[in-house]
C-alpha cells in the first residue's frame, strides 16, 4: 500500500478513533453511563418547540449551505440526525415544521427524516411534503427564500443547524425581527461569531456534533461522546509534548504528524 | 437608457424593502429570485452535469453509469407510497459519500495540520499565550469528565479566548460587509441614477 | 432492506475513504467514479427540487387563502417554467436567458450579499453590550478591530494597527485552531458512525 | 419610555434609513479623509514617479469581478499616474475577467487623457497557465504573444516595437487576488531578469507580502481600498477609492455611535442589584 504524506498518521489515528469508539460502545452497552455536561443549547431546542406548541405557531429549520460532496459534509451531517430529533419533538406535540434546503441532494434526505419521524410518532397525517422547501443553489435566494418563509409563516422558533456561510447573519437578524426564539450550531469557523452575538443558544464547533449523538435519542450515542473526550486527552497531550519539543528545537512530532 | 439598469436597479429596491418589514414587493421579487435560481440550478445540473457526464458518456459506451441512472431513477420513487422506501438506497450512497469526504477533511485538513501547527515552540510570549488559548479551547468541549474547580476554570478561560475570538472576527467582518453595500449604493447612485460624478 | 441499505453504504464510502491515505491506481478511480455519481444524484435531486417547488405553488395557488401569496406564487412559477424551457431547449446564451442571467440573478445576488452591511449594523447596535465578561470581552475586540480598519483608528491611537494584529493573530488564532481541532474531532465520530451504521436517523431510524 | 431607555432600543428602520444616508452622503460629496500614505504605497508610486518618458510599464491584470470593488479602484489610479507621466502601457493578464475590466478602465482614462491604443497603450489580452506563462514571457514576449487582444499583429503596433523580452520592461506592476498573481511574478520575473515589480492587492493578501517586500523583490504594495486611496491622494484626485473609504470611514463611525449609545442607555438604566 503507498500511503500519501501523513497518511500513515491520519489512518492510524483513524483507526485508534474507531477503536475507542467500538471499545466506548460496548462499555456503555454494558450500563456504563458517564455524566453529561449541560448544555443549555439542547434546552433551548425543546424550548423552542415547546413555545412554538403553547403559541400555535409553525418552526422553521434549515440545515444550512453544504452539500453532501464536499469535504464539510459533516456538518450537514451533523443537522440532518438533529432534524430528526427536532421532527419527533414537533410530531409529538403537534407542531408545524417549516425545512428549508440549499442543496439538491439535500432535499430528499429531509424529506425522508421528516416524514419517518411523524410516522413514527404516529402522526403520518399531519405531514405535509410542501413543508419541506427547496431554494436552489443560489447563496441569496436560498437565503430570501428563508428569510420569506420567516417572515410569510409567522414562525415562533428559528433552528439552524449545519453548515453556514454570509447568510447566517441575515438569517439570524431577520427572524429576531419577527421575535423568534433561535437556536443556531454551526462548526464554520468564520460564521460563528455572528451566531453567537445574534442567537439566544448557540452550539459552537464540536458542540453541534454533541447535539446529533445526544438528541438522536439512542442511549448507545453516549459513547461516541466518550470516545470524543478520550481522543481530546490524547491530543492535548500530544500538542503539549509536541510544543515542549519544537521548543527544544526537535521537529521529530510535527513531521510524523504532517508528514509520515 | 440602459433597460437591464433600471431593471437590476428596481431588483434590488425591492429585495432591500425587506428591510421596512414583509410586503407585497418584497415578496413579489423574492419569488422571481428563488424562481429564476431555481431554475438556473436545473439548467446547470442538466446541461453541465447529467448531459456530459451521465448521458453522453452512457451513449458512448461506458455501461457502468447505467448504476448510477438507476440510483438517480430510484430517487423519485418517493412519489409512491408503495414504493417510497427504495429511494432510501441512493440516500444513502449520497450520505456514505458525503460521510467518507467528511471523515478525509477533518482528518487531514482539521486534524493533522491543525494539531501541527498548533506545536509552536513556547519561546516567546505570543506563542504562549496561544498554547494556552489552544488547550483551553479544547478543553472547554470535554463533554463527560466530571469537572474539577480547576477544570473550571480553563474552560472558563477557554470560553474567553473564544469571545475574544468572536468580536475580533465581528469587527474585522464589518469592513468587508461595508465595502458591498457602498459598492451596490455606488450602483444606485451611480450607474443608475447619474448622481455621483 | 436495512441491511441492503448498509451495504451500498459502505460499498459506497469505504473506496472514498482509503483513496484519502493512501495511493492504490484502482481505489483511486472507484473513488473518484463515485464522487462524479454523487454529483450526478445531486443533478437528479434538482429536478426533485422543481417538483417540489412547483407543488409547493401549485398548491399555494389553488388554496387562495391569501391574495398576496396566490399572486406571488404565480410570479414564481412562470419565471421557474420560462427560465427551464428557454435553458434546456435553447441554451444559457438565449437573449431571455441572458438577459434574466445579467440584470436579475447576477445583481440580486450582489443586493443580497450586500444587506448584511445592513443586518451587522444592528447586530453589532443589540449584541455589543457590556451584560457580563463576556459581552465585554466581545465588545472591546470588535471595536479595536474597527477602530483598526479605518483611517480614522490610527490617528486617535496609533496602536490600534499593532493590537489588532496581535488579536487577529495570538488570540482569534489560538481559539479557532482550538475549535476547528474539536470539531474535526466531533465530524469524524458522527461520520464514522454512520458509515458502519451505529447512527441511523438520517434515514428514519 | 425614558430616554435611556430608548437609547437602548433604537428601531432597527431608523438604523437601516439613517445608515444609507450616513453611507450615501460622502459618496454623492467625497470628502477628502485624511490618510496617512503607508510606506509601501508611497514607495510604489516613487517606482512609477522614476521612470523617465517612454518607459515601458508592464500592467498584469490578475484579477476576478469577486474583487472588483478593490482592484478596479487600484487599476485607475496606476493608470492615470503612468499616463500623466507619459510612460508606455502594456497590460497582459493571468486571468481572463480582470483584463476585460481593465480594458474598460482604461478606454475611459485614455479617452479623458487623450491617449491613442496602439502608440500610447496596449493590451496583449489574458493568457492561461500562470508560472508557465511567465517563464517563458521573461525569455521572449514574442513567443507567448504574437497578437494583441483584438487580433493586430503586434509587429504592426508601434509601442511593441523593442519590446522582445521582459528585459526590456522597465517596471511590472501585478494587480492581484491571489495565486497565480503577484508572488508569481516575483518568483519567475523578478528574481530571473531582475525587473523590477510592484503589486496592487486586496486587503487580505498584504500581510503576505511582508516577506517579499523584506528580501526587495517586491519594490512596493498597494493595499485594498485604503492603498488605492492613498495613490489617489498621491496623485491629488478624488476617485472611487476616496469616495468608498469615506463611506467607509463613515459607517464604521455610525456603527461604533450606535454600540456607545446603546451601552450608555444600557449601563444607565441597570439596577443596582444586578452589578
Amino acid at each position: 500500500m503507498v500511503f500519501k504524506d501523513g497518511g500513515r498518521f491520519a489512518f492510524l489515528l483513524l483507526i485508534f478513533l474507531v477503536a475507542v469508539l467500538l471499545y466506548c460502545h460496548k462499555k456503555v452497552k454494558a450500563g456504563f453511563r458517564p455524566q453529561i455536561r449541560e448544555i443549555p443549547a439542547f434546552k433551548g431546542i425543546e424550548e423552542a418547540v415547546g413555545r412554538a406548541a403553547e403559541m400555535g405557531r409553525p418552526i422553521h429549520f434549515t440545515p444550512g449551505s453544504d452539500a453532501f460532496n464536499a469535504q464539510t459534509a459533516g456538518m450537514t451531517l451533523a443537522g440532518v440526525i438533529c432534524l430528526a430529533h427536532i421532527a419527533s419533538l414537533c410530531a409529538r406535540y403537534d407542531v408545524r415544521l417549516l425545512v428549508s434546503n440549499r442543496r439538491p441532494e439535500v432535499q430528499p434526505v429531509t424529506e425522508e427524516v421528516v416524514k419517518q419521524a411523524f410516522l413514527t410518532e404516529g402522526k403520518s397525517g399531519a405531514y405535509r411534503p410542501t413543508d419541506i422547501r427547496f431554494f436552489s443553489d443560489d447563496q441569496f435566494a436560498y437565503a430570501s427564500g428563508v428569510v420569506g418563509v420567516i417572515s410569510g409563516e409567522n414562525t415562533a422558533a428559528n433552528i439552524m443547524l449545519g453548515g453556514f456561510y454570509a447568510e447566517s447573519l441575515m438569517f439570524a437578524e431577520a427572524a429576531a425581527t419577527y421575535g423568534n426564539i433561535q437556536v443556531a450550531g454551526t462548526a464554520s469557523t468564520s460564521q460563528i461569531p455572528f451566531f453567537v452575538t445574534t442567537c439566544d443558544y448557540v452550539l459552537i464547533g464540536e458542540e453541534l456534533y454533541a447535539a446529533a449523538a445526544i438528541l438522536s435519542d439512542d442511549p448507545a450515542q453516549v459513547s461516541s461522546l466518550v470516545m470524543q473526550d478520550i481522543v481530546r486527552v490524547v491530543i492535548i497531550c500530544l500538542v503539549t509534548i509536541g510544543a515542549v519539543a519544537t521548543s527544544f528545537g526537535w521537529h521529530g512530532i510535527k513531521d510524523i504528524v504532517l508528514k509520515w | 437608457m440602459d433597460w437591464g439598469i433600471t431593471v437590476a436597479a428596481l431588483l434590488n429596491i425591492g429585495l432591500w424593502s425587506f428591510l421596512l418589514g414583509d410586503n407585497l414587493l418584497f415578496r413579489v421579487v423574492q419569488s422571481l429570485y428563488v424562481g429564476a435560481a431555481v431554475a438556473h440550478t436545473f439548467v446547470l445540473a442538466y446541461r453541465n452535469t447529467l448531459i456530459p457526464n451521465l448521458w453522453e458518456p452512457l451513449l458512448g459506451g461506458k455501461h457502468i453509469l447505467i448504476i448510477p441512472f438507476v440510483l438517480g431513477l430510484m430517487l423519485f420513487t418517493r412519489v409512491s407510497r408503495k414504493h417510497a422506501q427504495i429511494s432510501k438506497i441512493p440516500i444513502s450512497f449520497i450520505v456514505a459519500v458525503g460521510a467518507a469526504l467528511a471523515i478525509r477533511g477533518s482528518l487531514l485538513s482539521d486534524l493533522t495540520q491543525q494539531v501541527a501547527s498548533a506545536m509552536v515552540p513556547l519561546n516567546s510570549v505570543n506563542n504562549i499565550v496561544m498554547f494556552i488559548g489552544i488547550i483551553c479551547t479544547l478543553a472547554y468541549f470535554t463533554f463527560t469528565i466530571k469537572p474539577t474547580p480547576a477544570m473550571k476554570s480553563v474552560s472558563t478561560l477557554g470560553r474567553y479566548f473564544m469571545m475574544a475570538a468572536f468580536g475580533a472576527a465581528f469587527g474585522n467582518t464589518v469592513m468587508a460587509r461595508m465595502s458591498l453595500l457602498i459598492g451596490r449604493l455606488q450602483f444606485l447612485l451611480g450607474d443608475w441614477l447619474h448622481l455621483i460624478k | 432492506m436495512n441491511i441492503l441499505i448498509l451495504i451500498v453504504g459502505l460499498v459506497a464510502g469505504v473506496p472514498v475513504l482509503l483513496s484519502s491515505f493512501a495511493e492504490i491506481p484502482v481505489i483511486t478511480e472507484v473513488a473518484q467514479e463515485f464522487q462524479r455519481w454523487g454529483i450526478i444524484l445531486a443533478g437528479f435531486s434538482s429536478f426533485l427540487g422543481v417538483m417540489n417547488l412547483t407543488h409547493v405553488n401549485v398548491s399555494a395557488v389553488r388554496r387562495k387563502k391569501k391574495l398576496a401569496s396566490t399572486y406571488d406564487s404565480f410570479v414564481l412559477l412562470v419565471m421557474l417554467w420560462l427560465l427551464i424551457v428557454v435553458g434546456v431547449f435553447f441554451g444559457q446564451s438565449h437573449p431571455i436567458y441572458d438577459f434574466v442571467f445579467q440584470n436579475a440573478l447576477k445583481p440580486l445576488s450582489a443586493s443580497g450579499f450586500a444587506m448584511l452591511g445592513f443586518f451587522i449594523a444592528t447586530a453589532a447596535y443589540r449584541a455589543f453590550r457590556v451584560r457580563n465578561v463576556d459581552a465585554a470581552i466581545l465588545l472591546v475586540c470588535g471595536c479595536i478591530m474597527m477602530l483598526a480598519n479605518i483611517p480614522i483608528g490610527e490617528m486617535i491611537w496609533g496602536g490600534f494597527p499593532i493590537v489588532s494584529e496581535w488579536i487577529m493573530k495570538t488570540l482569534n488564532g489560538a481559539a479557532m485552531k482550538g475549535i476547528v481541532i474539536g470539531s474535526g474531532i466531533g465530524a469524524i465520530a458522527t461520520s464514522v458512525k454512520v458509515l458502519i451504521g451505529l447512527e441511523r436517523s438520517h434515514l428514519g431510524g | 419610555m425614558t430616554f435611556m431607555e430608548r437609547l437602548q432600543s433604537i428601531k432597527r428602520t431608523t438604523i437601516y434609513g439613517l445608515l444609507i444616508v450616513v453611507l450615501s452622503i460622502p459618496l454623492l460629496f467625497p470628502i477628502s479623509i485624511p490618510l496617512q500614505v503607508s510606506s509601501a504605497t508611497q514607495a510604489a508610486y516613487d517606482a512609477i514617479e522614476e521612470l523617465p518618458p517612454g518607459s515601458i510599464f508592464m500592467l498584469s491584470t490578475d484579477w476576478e469581478a469577486s474583487t472588483e470593488a478593490e482592484s478596479a479602484p487600484q487599476t485607475e489610479a496606476i493608470v492615470r499616474h503612468v499616463f500623466r507621466n507619459d510612460l508606455r502601457l502594456v497590460i497582459v493578464g493571468l486571468w481572463p475577467q480582470g483584463n476585460f475590466a481593465t480594458e474598460q478602465i482604461v478606454e475611459k482614462v485614455a479617452s479623458e487623457m487623450n491617449k491613442t491604443y496602439g502608440i500610447d497603450w496596449v493590451n496583449l489580452g489574458y493568457k492561461p497557465g500562470g508560472e508557465v506563462v511567465l517563464a517563458s514571457l521573461a525569455a521572449n514576449i514574442r513567443e507567448v504573444y504574437t497578437r494583441d487582444s483584438k487580433g493586430t499583429p503586434i509587429d504592426d503596433l508601434e509601442i511593441c516595437e523593442g519590446l522582445m523580452s521582459a528585459k526590456d520592461v522597465d517596471l511590472v506592476c501585478s494587480v492581484s487576488w491571489g495565486d497565480p498573481g503577484h508572488i508569481t511574478w516575483v518568483k519567475m520575473v523578478q528574481t530571473q531578469t531582475q525587473v523590477p515589480v510592484i503589486a496592487a492587492v486586496t486587503a487580505v493578501s498584504v500581510p503576505g507580502c511582508a516577506p517579499y517586500v523584506q528580501s526587495g523583490q517586491l519594490s512596493g504594495v498597494i493595499g485594498g481600498l485604503g492603498g488605492a486611496a492613498e495613490y489617489e491622494k498621491l496623485l491629488g484626485y478624488a476617485g472611487k477609492a476616496t469616495a468608498g473609504m469615506g463611506a467607509q470611514t463613515f459607517g464604521h463611525i455610525f456603527i461604533l455611535a450606535l454600540i456607545i449609545l446603546g451601552n450608555i442607555g444600557y449601563l444607565s438604566t441597570r439596577k443596582p442589584q444586578e452589578v
